[in-house]
C-alpha cells in the first residue's frame, strides 16, 4: 500500500512498530511509574517529549501520563495493575516511516512544524505534531534521520504528500 | 535594440554580457540579465504602459518598487496568465511576454478613453446617485456595462499548471528588509549569537542604497556588508522574498518568488511561515509624488525612482528633466541625472534650499527655481512640457521627464498588521510605527531616521535589542559605518497646485484632488469614508505613494491636523499575493487527504465504486451487483436478507474506555446504563449533547471488569474522544479512566445475514460460534494469524450479523479469507448504499434522523433513559419545547400510491392540508423494499398528527409530485427480532 | 498565528488545537438537576472584550486541555496552564 | 430638504463642477434627550431609525455610533443577499428582507447595487443534493425562488468550476436561488443614513455608548463620549458589541464575540457572475463591481474583539478557494480584514425587548445579517415603536434557550464554532 522512496540525500522506508500505550491514574503515578520502571528494568523520561531507549525499546512520554514502549521486535508482555493505570495496544493502527538523509530537514519543513535546530527535536527527543491536520509522532533518531509514527488509514496520503515535497 | 538609447555604455547592475529577448504588445525588445521589465522599457525609449481605472488615461512608468501603480502588465497565457502584475517588481527573463491591460482596441487607441470626455459626470461616487430606474431591476442592466468598464487585468480560466509550495522556517531574529538598517541589524544580530533571517522582495539586497552610484562607497559599503552576511552560517538570506503579513506569536508570512521557467517541476512560489522570536522591522519609506494639474502623465516619475533608473539599470529616462520637490533628498536625483548628461531644472516648492546643495546646483549648472511647483503639464502619450508658477512668475518648460518627490512616507504596514495604528511625527511630517507588540522592533526610514547613517546605527541598536530578547547577548563589534551626508529634511508639507486639468492624487484609482473636495463636501470626512466614497488607496498599491497626500488634504478640509485625521487601516498582504501560493501544495489529492481502510485495495481490485464519507473512502456499492447504484443496492439488500453480505465497517470510530470508574464514566456520557453490563456483552448506547440534543449513537462491549470497547459513528468519532477527553479532563478528573482512539487499530467488517453463522464456523473452524457460545449481543475473542481477533454479534440490518474486528495489519488478509470461505453459501460484498436501506427497513435511525436537532424522544428512544438521570444532557432534554404535543417524533411511512415511490426530503401534509409552509414534518430517509415490493420510509413528523395507520400526502415541489403515504411502525420487518435471535 | 505554550509540547501553532469556548463558566455536577444551572452553563457567556480564561485542547500533541488566559482584543496570552485539578503538579 | 438624486442631479451638478452636492447627512451633534435612542450605526442600527421615522413618525430620534457610521460589519462583510432557509420562522422573515432589498434603492433614493445575479450552492454527492432538495422543496411551499441543477447545468453557468476528473470533491450537481445576489455595502449603510437624516433623525458619529442611565429599574438614557443622552426607549443593535454593552446593562446574554475574515483580490475583468458556494468546505466568492472577487469561510474559531484573523483560515480558505476554481491560483490576494461576529448558539439572531424596562435588543446576526438589515430594521423598529414583537421576528426571543424553541439551521448544537 505505500512504498518506499530512494532519492540522492533522502530515502524514505515504511515499517510496521509494535506501539503498546501505558497510562496511570493522577492519584498513584508515582506508584505506577515506580512499578512499570521496574516492570521494563529501565527508567521512564521524565518529561513529555522526552524518551529513554532500553535494549530494543524506545520509552517515550507523550502525555502527562501517558506512555509509549515502541519496540523494533513485537511487543512484550505486560501487565499493569488496573489500581495503578492501564494498557492499549496501537501498533496496528500507526505506520513507520523511517526517513533519512541529508535532505530531511527541508523536506520534513514541507510536511511538518518542527524546529529541527531546537533542543526539544534533538537527536533522542519526541515530537507530536500535525501533518497537514493528521497527528503524527516524530522520533528524531540521529543528525539527518528521523522516524514519522503516522495513523494508517493517512499513511499513504502522508507519503504521497513526502514523495512531492522530495520531488521539488 | 536600444533604439532610443536610454541605456549607458556603462554602470548600473546589470550583466551586459548576458543579454535578454522579451516582447511587449508583441513587440520584441531587448534587455539585459538584471533589469526589472520596467527597467528594460525605459531602455527601449517605451514610456506608454498601461490605462487608468477610470478614465482610461495614458500612463508610463512611475516608480521603480512594489509602490507601482500604472505600469501594470499581464503575464503568460491560458493557465499561465496572471494580470496586474508591477513591471517596475518583475524580473527581467529571457522569452518574458507582457501585454499591457485595460484598454480597447490598443494601448495607443483605447476607446473607454472618451470616459475622460464624460469625466465631470463621472465624480467620485456617482453610481451611488443614478442608475435606479426606470424599474426596479433597472440596476441589473447598468451593472452589465460598469463591471465591464471595472477591473484590470482579465485573469486566465483554466487551472494553473504551476506547483507551489508550503514550509514553515523558524529563527531568533527575523529582519524584514535588506537596506542599510536590515543588513546592520541582520549583522549586530547574528554577532551577538541569534539565528537570523534576514528577509527582502528584492533580488538584489541592498535597499536604496541600490540608488547609488554603483562605483561609489556605498556599492564599497554593501558588498562588504553582504560578504559578511554571506559568511555567516546563522544567517539565512531570504531575497526574492516578501514578508505579506504579521500575524501573532511574532508569525511572517513570507513569499518567496522563484518563477524559474527551466523547472516545470519545480516550485514557482514558495510560502514560509516563519515563528521568529524577534522581528527587526527595517521595511524602509516610500518617496510621494505631488499633486498638480495632469502630473499622471507618462514621463511621470518619482524622483527617487529616476535616481534608481540611473545608477542601479543604467537607463537615463530623460534628457531635458523638471525635478519638482519639497526636500533636500531629490537633489542627489537631480545631480546625479544631470552627472550623467541630462538638462536639469529644478523646482523647490521651498523659499530657499539649503546653502550647500544650492552651490552644488549652481556649480553642476542646474537651474533652481525657488518657492516653485508645476502648475500643469502638457503632453498625451509622454509628457512634452511643464508649465512652473512661482514667484518669478510662470514658466513653460520643454522636457521629457518630471521627477516629483513630495517628502516620503515610512513603510508602516507590517508594523500595523496586528492592530497598531501609526502615529504623526511632525519631523518627518509623516507616520511611523505606532507601538510594537513584545519581540518586535523598527529600525531605520520605517522610524523616520531618514540618512543612511542613522538608519545604520539603528538597525544595529535594534539587531542587538532583537537577539537580547531573545537571550542572545555575546558581544558585538560596531557596525561598519557609511555616512551619505543626506539630510532628513522632510518636514515640509507638499502644496497641491490647483490647475485646469485632473489633479490626481490616487493615480490608478483615478482619485482627484476635486473627488476629495467633493467627498468632504458631502460628509464622507473620515478618512475611512474618504477611501470608501472615492475608492481612494483601495487599488493594487493599497495607496503606498497616495494616502499621505489625501489624509492631508481631507485634514486642510476639516481644519484640522493630520495627526487628528489619521490613517486608514492597514492590511495584509503588504502587496498582493497569489491564492494558488496561499494554498501551496494542499491542492489536488493533497487537499484534505482522505483516509484509506485496510481493505480499500480490495475494494478498488473488485469493482467497488467508492464513496467519500469524512475523508474515508467507503464502498458506495460493487459494481458485479449492478450497473448503477439503484439497481445494485436492492441486489446487495437480497443477498444481505436471503444468503448473507460482507461490509468493511473499519470506519467505525473506535474508542478504548479503560479503568476502575470506567462504567461509572460511561453511566454518566449515555443515556443508557452500563454499569450492570456483564463482561463479554455489548449493548446500543445513545449519547446526548449538553443541551438534551442526540450527539450520537454506538455499541459498547466489556471486554473485562474495567475495559470496554466503543464505537461511534464514522462522522463523530473525533468529537466524540475530544468531548470524552474534556469532560475527565475538566469536570470529572476524579474518574479514573483512559479514553484512547483506536479506530486504526482495528479492521472491522460485518457480515450479515441467514447464513453469516455459516460462514463464521467455516471462516475460524477452531472457534465455537455457536448460539449458546455467542449470543445476540455477544462477545468472543481469539486470535487471527497472530493478531488479536474480535467477534461482536450485532445487528444493524436486522438479520443475524457479527461483527469482526481484527488487527489492522491483518484486515485485507481475513475480509480476502472470509470472502473466499463464503462464497459457496452466497456470501457477496455489500456497500453503504445497501446498508443505509436495510436499516431504514429496519427502522434504525442515522444521520438524516439524528440531524442535530432531534432529542432521545423524538426518536422514540426515550425508554433508553427511562427514569436514570445523572447523564450529559439530562437535564435539558426536558426542557418546555421538546414535550410539546406538536413535536415532531419519529414515524415509519409506506408508499400507498401504485407506480409511485417515497422521496427524502418531502414535505408532509395531512389530507386537507393547504400545501405551503412548512407542512407537518418531512421524510428523512427511504428505500425500496424489496421484502415488502414498495418504497418505506422514515419520517419525523408532528406528535400530534402521528396516529398509525392515517394518511398523509407528502410533498416535493421540486418534482411537482405528492404522493399519498400511510403512518406505520418504523420497523418495517421482523418487528419481533426472530432472526437476530437464535 | 496564535503561538499557545502548551505546558508540556512546547509553543505551537493554534491549530494544532481545538478550542473549547470560555472555561470561567463552571461544569454543574453530573447529577446536578437544577435546569437553571445547565441553562446558564450552556448558554450564558460574559463573553469579554479583554482578559478571557478559555479552554484549548491540544489534539495533535498530548491531547491535554488547558486553560489559556488570553486577551480577546489583541490576542496576547497571559498564562497557560493544564485544566486537570490535581493534587500533584503535573510532569511537563 | 435632502437633494433628490438621479441623472439629471448628476448632470446639473456636472456643469456646475460638482459644487452644489449637499452633505449626505448632517453632522449632528446630540441634543439633551430622544423619544427613541439606537446604539450602533451600522446596517440594523441605521435602517430601524429609518424605519421608526418612515412607517411609525417617530422622528425624535438619534442613531450613535462610536466609530464611523458603516464602520462595523456592515462595511466589511461579503455581501451575500438569499433566503434559502430552512426552519419555519427564519424561511419567512429572510424573505420579506429580500423582497425589501429588491425596492430599497428606490425606498432609499440611494442606489445600494442589489444586484440579484444568483447563488449557487455545489453539491457533492447524491445525499447532498437530496438535503438540498429539502430545502429547495421548503423554499418553493413558501414562495420563494429554488432551483436544483444536475452537473451539467451547473457547468453550464460555472463552466470555471473543477469539473475535471482529478476534482478532489467532484461536482454532482447544486442549488441556485436565482433572486439571491449582492448589494454594495456601504451603500447600505450611507444610504439608511442619508434617508434617515432626511426624516430629521440624528446621526451621531464618534459617540460611545460607554452606560446606561436608570430610573429605578427602567433605562431612561445612555452614558457616552459626548456626555449623558435621555431616551424614552434605547435600542441595541451593535453587532459584535452586544455581550460589552449587555453586560453594562446588567442583561445576559447566550453570546461570544468571534472573527470572521473576508478576502478581496486586485480587481479583473468579469470573471465570476453569481455568488458561488462550495458545498465540500468553507468558501464562498462572488465578483464585486469594481472587479474584486471577494470571498470568504469559515470563523477563526476562538472569541475575538480584535476584527483581524490568523493565517490559519487564510491557508484554509486559498486551499478551497484552488479546490472548487482552480483558475483563481494565479489570482492576486489584495487584503484580507476581519469583523467581530455576535454568535448565538443556535446561529440565528435575537430581536426582542428585553427583561430590562426600556431596553431593546437587536443582535446574534452571526455572519448573516448583512442580508437581513432592512426586514431586522423594519421589525425592530416597529418592536420598538409599539412595544410588542413584529410577528415576523416571534421566534427571534432571548428566552428560547431556555424554552428550548432554538433555530439551529445547521443542527450543530450550542458550540458550533468549536466544532
Ligand atoms: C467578514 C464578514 C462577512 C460577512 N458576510 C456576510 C454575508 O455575506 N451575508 C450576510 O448576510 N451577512 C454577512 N456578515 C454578517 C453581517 O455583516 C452582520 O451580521 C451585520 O452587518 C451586523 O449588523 P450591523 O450592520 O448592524 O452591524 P455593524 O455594522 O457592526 O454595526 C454595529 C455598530 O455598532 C457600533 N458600536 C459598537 N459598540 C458601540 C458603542 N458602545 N457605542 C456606539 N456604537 C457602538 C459599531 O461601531 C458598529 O458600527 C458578514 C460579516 C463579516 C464580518
Ligand atoms: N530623504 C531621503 O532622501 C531619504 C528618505 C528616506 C530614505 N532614504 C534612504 O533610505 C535608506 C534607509 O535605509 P532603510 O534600510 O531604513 O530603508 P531602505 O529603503 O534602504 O530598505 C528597506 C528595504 O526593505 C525592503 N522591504 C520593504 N518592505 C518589505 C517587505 N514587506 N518584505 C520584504 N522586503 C521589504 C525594501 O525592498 C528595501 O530593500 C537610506 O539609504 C536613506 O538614504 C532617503
Ligand atoms: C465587498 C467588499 C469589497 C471590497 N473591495 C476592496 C477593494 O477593491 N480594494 C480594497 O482595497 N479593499 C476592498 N475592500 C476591503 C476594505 O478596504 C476594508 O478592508 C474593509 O471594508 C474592512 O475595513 P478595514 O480594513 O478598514 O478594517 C472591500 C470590502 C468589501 C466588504
Ligand atoms: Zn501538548
Amino acid at each position: 500500500m505505500v512504498e518506499p522512496l530512494s532519492l540522492k540525500d533522502f530515502n524514505l522506508s515504511v515499517a510496521d512498530c509494535a506501539i503498546v500505550q501505558i497510562e496511570g491514574w493522577d492519584a498513584t503515578l508515582a506508584k505506577f511509574e515506580a512499578s512499570v520502571s521496574q516492570a521494563l528494568g529501565a527508567p521512564l523520561p521524565a518529561a513529555v517529549g522526552e524518551t529513554v531507549r532500553h535494549t530494543d525499546d524506545l520509552i517515550v512520554r507523550v502525555a502527562p501520563r501517558r506512555f509509549w514502549l515502541i519496540s523494533e521486535a513485537g511487543a512484550k508482555p505486560l501487565t499493569i495493575d488496573p489500581e495503578l493505570g492501564c494498557l492499549v495496544s496501537l501498533g496496528e493502527g500507526r505506520v513507520r516511516l523511517r526517513m533519512d538523509g541529508t535532505r530531511l530537514p527541508e523536506i520534513l519543513s514541507k510536511c511538518v512544524a518542527v524546529d529541527w535546530s531546537s533542543p526539544a527535536a534533538a537527536p533522542g527527543r519526541a515530537w507530536q505534531t500535525a501533518f497537514h491536520h493528521v497527528p503524527v509522532l516524530l522520533l528524531r533518531t540521529a543528525e539527518a534521520a528521523c522516524d514519522l509514527i503516522v495513523p494508517r488509514s493517512f499513511a499513504k496520503s502522508l507519503t504521497d504528500w513526502i514523495a512531492d515535497s522530495a520531488a521539488g | 535594440m536600444n533604439r532610443t538609447g536610454n541605456r549607458l555604455a556603462a554602470g548600473g547592475r546589470i550583466d551586459r554580457a548576458q543579454p535578454l529577448g522579451f516582447v511587449f504588445d508583441g513587440r520584441e525588445l531587448a534587455g539585459y540579465q538584471g533589469d526589472t521589465l520596467a527597467s528594460a522599457l525605459l531602455a527601449n525609449g517605451v514610456t506608454l504602459i498601461g490605462r487608468s481605472f477610470k478614465y482610461h488615461r495614458p500612463r508610463g512608468i512611475f516608480s521603480a518598487g512594489p509602490e507601482e501603480l500604472n505600469a501594470l502588465v499581464t503575464v503568460g497565457t491560458g493557465g499561465r496568465r496572471e494580470p496586474n502584475l508591477p513591471a517596475t517588481t518583475l524580473e527581467l527573463a529571457d522569452g518574458m511576454a507582457a501585454e499591457s491591460q485595460n484598454r480597447w482596441p490598443s494601448l495607443a487607441f483605447d476607446m473607454q478613453s472618451i470616459n475622460g470626455l464624460f469625466a465631470p459626470f463621472l465624480s467620485a461616487g456617482f453610481y451611488y446617485k443614478t442608475f435606479m430606474g426606470p424599474t426596479r431591476r433597472a440596476w441589473m442592466f447598468y451593472e452589465h456595462f460598469i463591471r465591464k468598464a471595472a477591473g484590470l487585468g482579465r485573469a486566465g480560466t483554466e487551472p494553473d499548471p504551476g506547483r507551489y509550495e508550503t514550509r514553515h522556517a523558524f529563527a531568533d531574529v527575523a529582519v524584514v528588509g535588506g537596506g542599510p538598517a536590515g543588513l546592520s541589524a541582520a549583522r549586530a544580530a547574528a554577532a551577538a549569537g541569534a539565528s537570523v533571517a534576514l528577509i527582502e522582495q528584492d533580488f538584489l539586497l541592498g535597499g536604496q542604497l541600490l540608488s547609488e552610484r554603483p562605483d561609489g562607497e556605498a556599492a564599497a559599503w554593501l558588498s562588504a556588508v553582504e560578504a559578511d552576511l554571506a559568511g555567516l552560517d546563522n544567517v539565512t538570506l531570504m531575497r526574492r522574498t516578501m514578508a505579506f503579513g504579521t500575524f501573532d506569536g511574532n508569525t511572517l508570512g513570507l513569499i518567496e518568488r522563484r518563477d524559474d521557467p527551466a523547472a516545470e517541476s519545480a516550485a514557482r512560489q514558495v510560502f514560509t511561515m516563519l515563528h521568529a522570536g524577534a522581528i527587526v522591522f527595517a521595511a524602509g519609506a516610500i518617496e510621494r509624488p505631488l499633486v498638480f494639474s495632469n502630473n499622471d502623465r507618462p514621463g511621470v516619475m518619482l524622483a527617487s525612482a529616476a535616481r534608481t533608473y540611473l545608477n542601479r539599470f543604467a537607463v537615463l529616462p530623460g534628457k531635458k528633466i523638471v525635478v519638482a520637490t519639497t526636500n533636500d533628498g531629490a537633489y542627489r536625483a537631480a545631480f546625479d541625472l544631470a552627472a550623467a548628461g541630462a538638462e536639469v531644472i529644478i523646482a523647490d516648492q521651498r523659499g530657499a534650499p539649503p546653502a550647500g546643495l544650492a552651490a552644488d546646483a549652481r556649480r553642476m549648472n542646474i537651474a533652481i527655481r525657488t518657492g516653485s511647483l508645476i502648475a500643469d503639464l502638457s503632453g498625451g502619450h509622454a509628457v512634452k512640457a511643464a508649465r512652473l508658477s512661482g514667484p518669478d512668475g510662470k514658466l513653460e518648460i520643454a522636457c521629457d521627464l518630471v521627477c516629483l518627490s513630495g517628502g516620503w512616507s515610512p513603510s508602516v504596514h507590517l508594523t500595523s498588521h496586528l492592530g497598531v495604528k501609526p502615529v504623526y511625527r511632525g519631523e518627518i511630517d509623516g507616520f511611523v510605527p505606532g507601538g510594537f507588540a513584545a519581540g518586535q522592533f523598527g529600525a531605520g526610514a520605517i522610524m523616520g531616521r531618514f540618512s543612511t547613517a542613522d538608519a545604520i546605527e539603528d538597525g544595529h541598536r535594534a539587531g542587538i535589542e532583537a537577539a537580547s530578547s531573545c537571550g542572545k547577548s555575546a558581544a558585538v563589534p560596531a557596525p561598519l559605518k557609511l555616512d551619505l551626508g543626506e539630510s532628513a529634511a522632510n518636514a515640509f508639507r507638499a502644496i497641491p497646485s490647483a490647475g485646469r486639468g485632473k489633479a490626481f492624487v490616487d493615480f490608478q484609482m483615478d482619485v482627484t484632488a476635486k473627488d476629495i473636495e467633493l467627498a468632504h463636501r458631502e460628509g464622507y470626512e473620515s478618512v475611512e469614508h474618504l477611501k470608501r466614497y472615492t475608492t481612494l488607496g483601495m487599488g493594487t498599491d493599497q495607496g503606498k505613494t497616495s494616502n499621505f497626500a489625501a489624509l492631508s488634504a481631507m485634514a486642510a478640509l476639516r481644519q484640522a491636523t493630520v495627526a487628528q485625521t489619521g490613517t486608514t487601516t492597514f492590511r495584509p498582504p503588504y502587496a498582493p499575493v497569489a491564492i494558488g501560493a496561499l494554498a501551496g501544495r494542499a491542492v489536488g489529492h493533497h487537499f484534505k487527504p482522505f483516509r484509506r481502510t485496510p481493505m480499500h485495495d480490495w475494494h478498488l481490485g473488485n469493482g467497488a465504486e467508492m464513496l467519500e464519507v469524512g475523508l474515508w473512502m467507503r464502498p458506495y456499492f460493487y459494481r458485479a451487483a449492478g450497473s448503477d447504484v439503484n439497481e445494485a443496492y436492492v441486489a446487495e439488500m437480497r443477498t444481505v436478507r436471503e444468503a448473507a453480505g460482507l461490509m468493511d465497517i473499519s470506519t467505525l470510530g473506535k474508542i478504548d474506555v479503560q479503568g476502575p470508574d470506567a462504567a461509572a464514566f460511561l453511566d454518566r456520557v449515555y443515556t443508557n446504563g452500563f454499569a450492570k453490563l456483564p463482561v463479554g456483552r455489548a449493548r446500543y448506547g445513545v449519547m446526548l449533547r449538553d443541551d438534551g440534543i442526540v450527539f450520537d449513537d454506538g455499541t459498547t462491549t466489556r471486554l473485562s471488569e474495567t475495559q470496554f470497547f466503543m464505537t461511534t459513528s464514522t462522522a463523530k468519532a473525533a468529537d466524540v474522544l475530544s468531548r470524552l477527553e474534556f469532560l475527565l479532563d475538566t469536570a470529572w478528573s476524579e474518574l479514573r479512566v483512559a479514553v484512547t482512539s483506536v479506530s486504526d487499530e482495528w479492521a472491522a467488517m460485518s457480515i450479515a445475514g441467514p447464513k453469516s453463522r455459516d460462514i463464521l464456523a467455516a471462516s475460524f473452524p477452531g472457534l465455537d460460534v455457536s448460539n449458546e457460545a455467542l449470543p445476540h449481543m455477544g462477545f468472543i475473542e481469539a486470535e487471527f494469524d497472530g493478531r488479536a481477533l474480535r467477534i461482536i454479534r450485532l445487528s444493524y440490518s436486522g438479520e443475524r450479523a457479527y461483527e469482526i474486528y481484527v488487527g489492522a495489519s491483518r484486515g485485507e488478509r481475513l475480509w480476502s479469507r472470509v470472502i473466499e470461505v463464503g462464497a459457496p453459501f452466497g456470501l457477496k460484498p455489500y456497500g453503504v448504499e445497501a446498508l443505509g436501506a436495510l436499516r431504514v427497513e429496519k427502522g434504525h435511525v442515522a444521520g438524516p434522523e439524528i440531524d442535530g436537532r432531534t432529542t432521545l424522544d423524538d426518536l422514540g428512544l426515550g425508554r433508553m433513559a427511562g427514569k436514570r438521570t445523572g447523564f450529559v444532557g439530562e437535564v435539558l432534554r426536558h426542557r418546555p419545547a421538546f414535550l410539546s404535543p406538536d413535536r415532531q417524533r419519529l414515524v415509519g411511512l409506506e408508499c400507498i400510491e401504485e407506480g409511485k415511490r417515497l422521496r427524502g426530503g418531502a414535505i408532509l401534509f395531512l389530507p386537507g392540508d393547504a400545501i405551503a409552509g412548512h407542512g407537518r414534518g418531512r421524510i428523512t430517509s427511504v428505500t425500496f423494499s424489496p421484502e415488502l415490493g414498495r418504497y418505506v420510509g422514515l419520517a419525523l413528523l408532528a406528535g400530534d398528527v402521528a396516529t398509525e395507520g392515517s394518511e398523509l400526502v407528502a410533498a416535493y415541489p421540486m418534482r411537482a409530485e405528492t404522493v399519498r403515504a400511510r403512518i406505520v411502525s418504523p420497523v418495517f420487518l421482523d418487528p419481533k427480532g426472530e432472526r437476530l435471535h437464535g | 498565528m496564535l503561538r499557545i505554550e502548551c505546558p508540556c509540547c512546547g509553543p505551537r501553532d493554534h491549530d494544532e488545537f481545538r478550542y473549547g469556548g470560555d472555561a470561567s463558566v463552571a461544569r454543574p455536577a453530573h447529577d446536578d438537576p437544577d435546569p437553571e444551572a445547565w441553562y446558564r452553563y450552556v448558554y450564558v457567556r460574559d463573553n469579554p472584550a479583554g482578559s478571557h480564561r478559555e479552554f484549548w485542547q491540544h489534539v495533535t500533541g498530548c491531547r491535554q486541555w488547558l486553560i489559556v488566559e488570553r486577551d480577546t482584543r489583541n490576542h496576547v496570552i497571559a498564562s497557560i496552564g493544564f485544566a486537570r485539578k490535581t493534587a500533584r503538579k503535573m510532569p511537563a | 430638504m435632502t437633494m433628490r438624486y438621479s441623472a439629471f442631479s448628476i448632470f446639473r451638478n456636472g456643469l456646475s463642477g460638482q459644487k452644489n452636492w449637499q452633505r449626505a447627512w448632517r453632522a449632528a451633534e446630540p441634543k439633551p434627550a430622544y423619544d427613541v435612542i439606537i446604539v450602533g450605526g451600522g446596517g440594523h442600527g441605521l435602517a430601524t431609525a429609518f424605519y421608526l421615522a418612515e412607517n411609525h413618525g417617530i422622528r425624535n430620534v438619534a442613531v450613535l455610533e462610536k466609530g464611523y457610521v458603516g464602520g462595523g460589519n456592515v462595511g466589511r462583510n461579503t455581501t451575500v443577499i438569499r433566503s434559502n432557509y430552512l426552519l419555519d420562522g427564519n424561511t419567512q422573515f429572510y424573505e420579506f428582507s429580500v423582497k425589501l432589498w429588491e425596492g430599497l434603492s428606490q425606498a432609499l433614493n440611494f442606489n445600494v447595487m442589489f444586484s440579484q445575479r444568483g447563488q449557487i450552492v455545489t453539491a457533492h454527492s447524491a445525499d447532498q443534493l437530496d438535503t438540498f432538495s429539502h430545502r429547495a422543496n421548503i423554499m418553493r411551499l413558501n414562495g420563494i425562488d429554488a432551483d436544483i441543477l444536475d452537473r451539467d447545468e451547473v457547468r453550464r453557468l460555472v463552466p470555471y468550476l473543477d469539473f475535471s476528473d482529478t476534482a478532489r470533491f467532484p461536482i454532482h450537481g447544486a442549488i441556485l436561488q436565482g433572486r439571491a445576489g449582492t448589494a454594495r455595502h456601504d451603500a447600505v449603510a450611507w444610504g439608511y443614513a442619508r434617508a434617515a437624516d432626511g426624516h430629521g433623525v440624528d446621526i451621531v458619529q464618534n459617540c460611545e455608548v460607554t452606560g446606561f442611565v436608570r430610573d429605578g429599574d427602567r433605562i431612561v438614557g445612555v452614558e457616552t463620549s459626548k456626555g449623558r443622552i435621555g431616551a424614552g426607549k434605547v435600542g441595541l443593535a451593535v453587532a459584535g458589541h452586544t455581550s460589552v454593552l449587555g453586560q453594562k446593562a446588567g442583561l445576559e446574554l447566550p453570546i461570544e464575540s468571534h472573527v470572521l475574515q473576508a478576502f478581496v483580490t486586485e480587481p479583473l475583468k468579469p470573471l465570476v457572475d453569481h455568488v458561488v458556494a462550495y458545498g465540500a468546505d468553507h468558501f464562498y466568492v462572488s465578483q464585486s463591481d469594481k472587479g474584486g472577487l471577494v470571498f470568504g469561510g469559515n470563523l477563526d474559531g476562538y472569541n475575538s474583539y480584535a476584527q483581524r484573523g490568523n493565517l490559519g483560515v487564510v491557508r484554509e480558505v486559498a486551499e478551497a478557494a484552488i479546490a472548487l476554481m482552480p483558475c483563481i491560483s494565479r489570482v492576486r490576494l489584495l487584503r484580507h480584514w476581519g469583523g467581530v461576529m455576535d454568535m448565538t448558539p443556535d446561529a440565528s439572531p435575537i430581536i426582542c425587548p428585553t427583561p430590562i424596562d426600556g431596553l431593546y435588543l437587536n443582535g446574534g446576526w452571526c455572519y448573516g445579517g448583512f442580508k437581513a438589515t432592512p426586514a431586522s430594521g423594519w421589525c425592530f423598529a416597529h418592536t420598538l415603536a409599539t412595544g410588542k414583537p413584529h410577528p415576523l421576528i416571534a421566534a427571534y426571543r432571548l428566552d428560547r434557550f431556555r424554552t428550548g424553541r432554538t433555530l439551529d439551521e445547521a443542527g450543530v448544537g450550542p458550540s458550533a464554532w468549536l466544532q
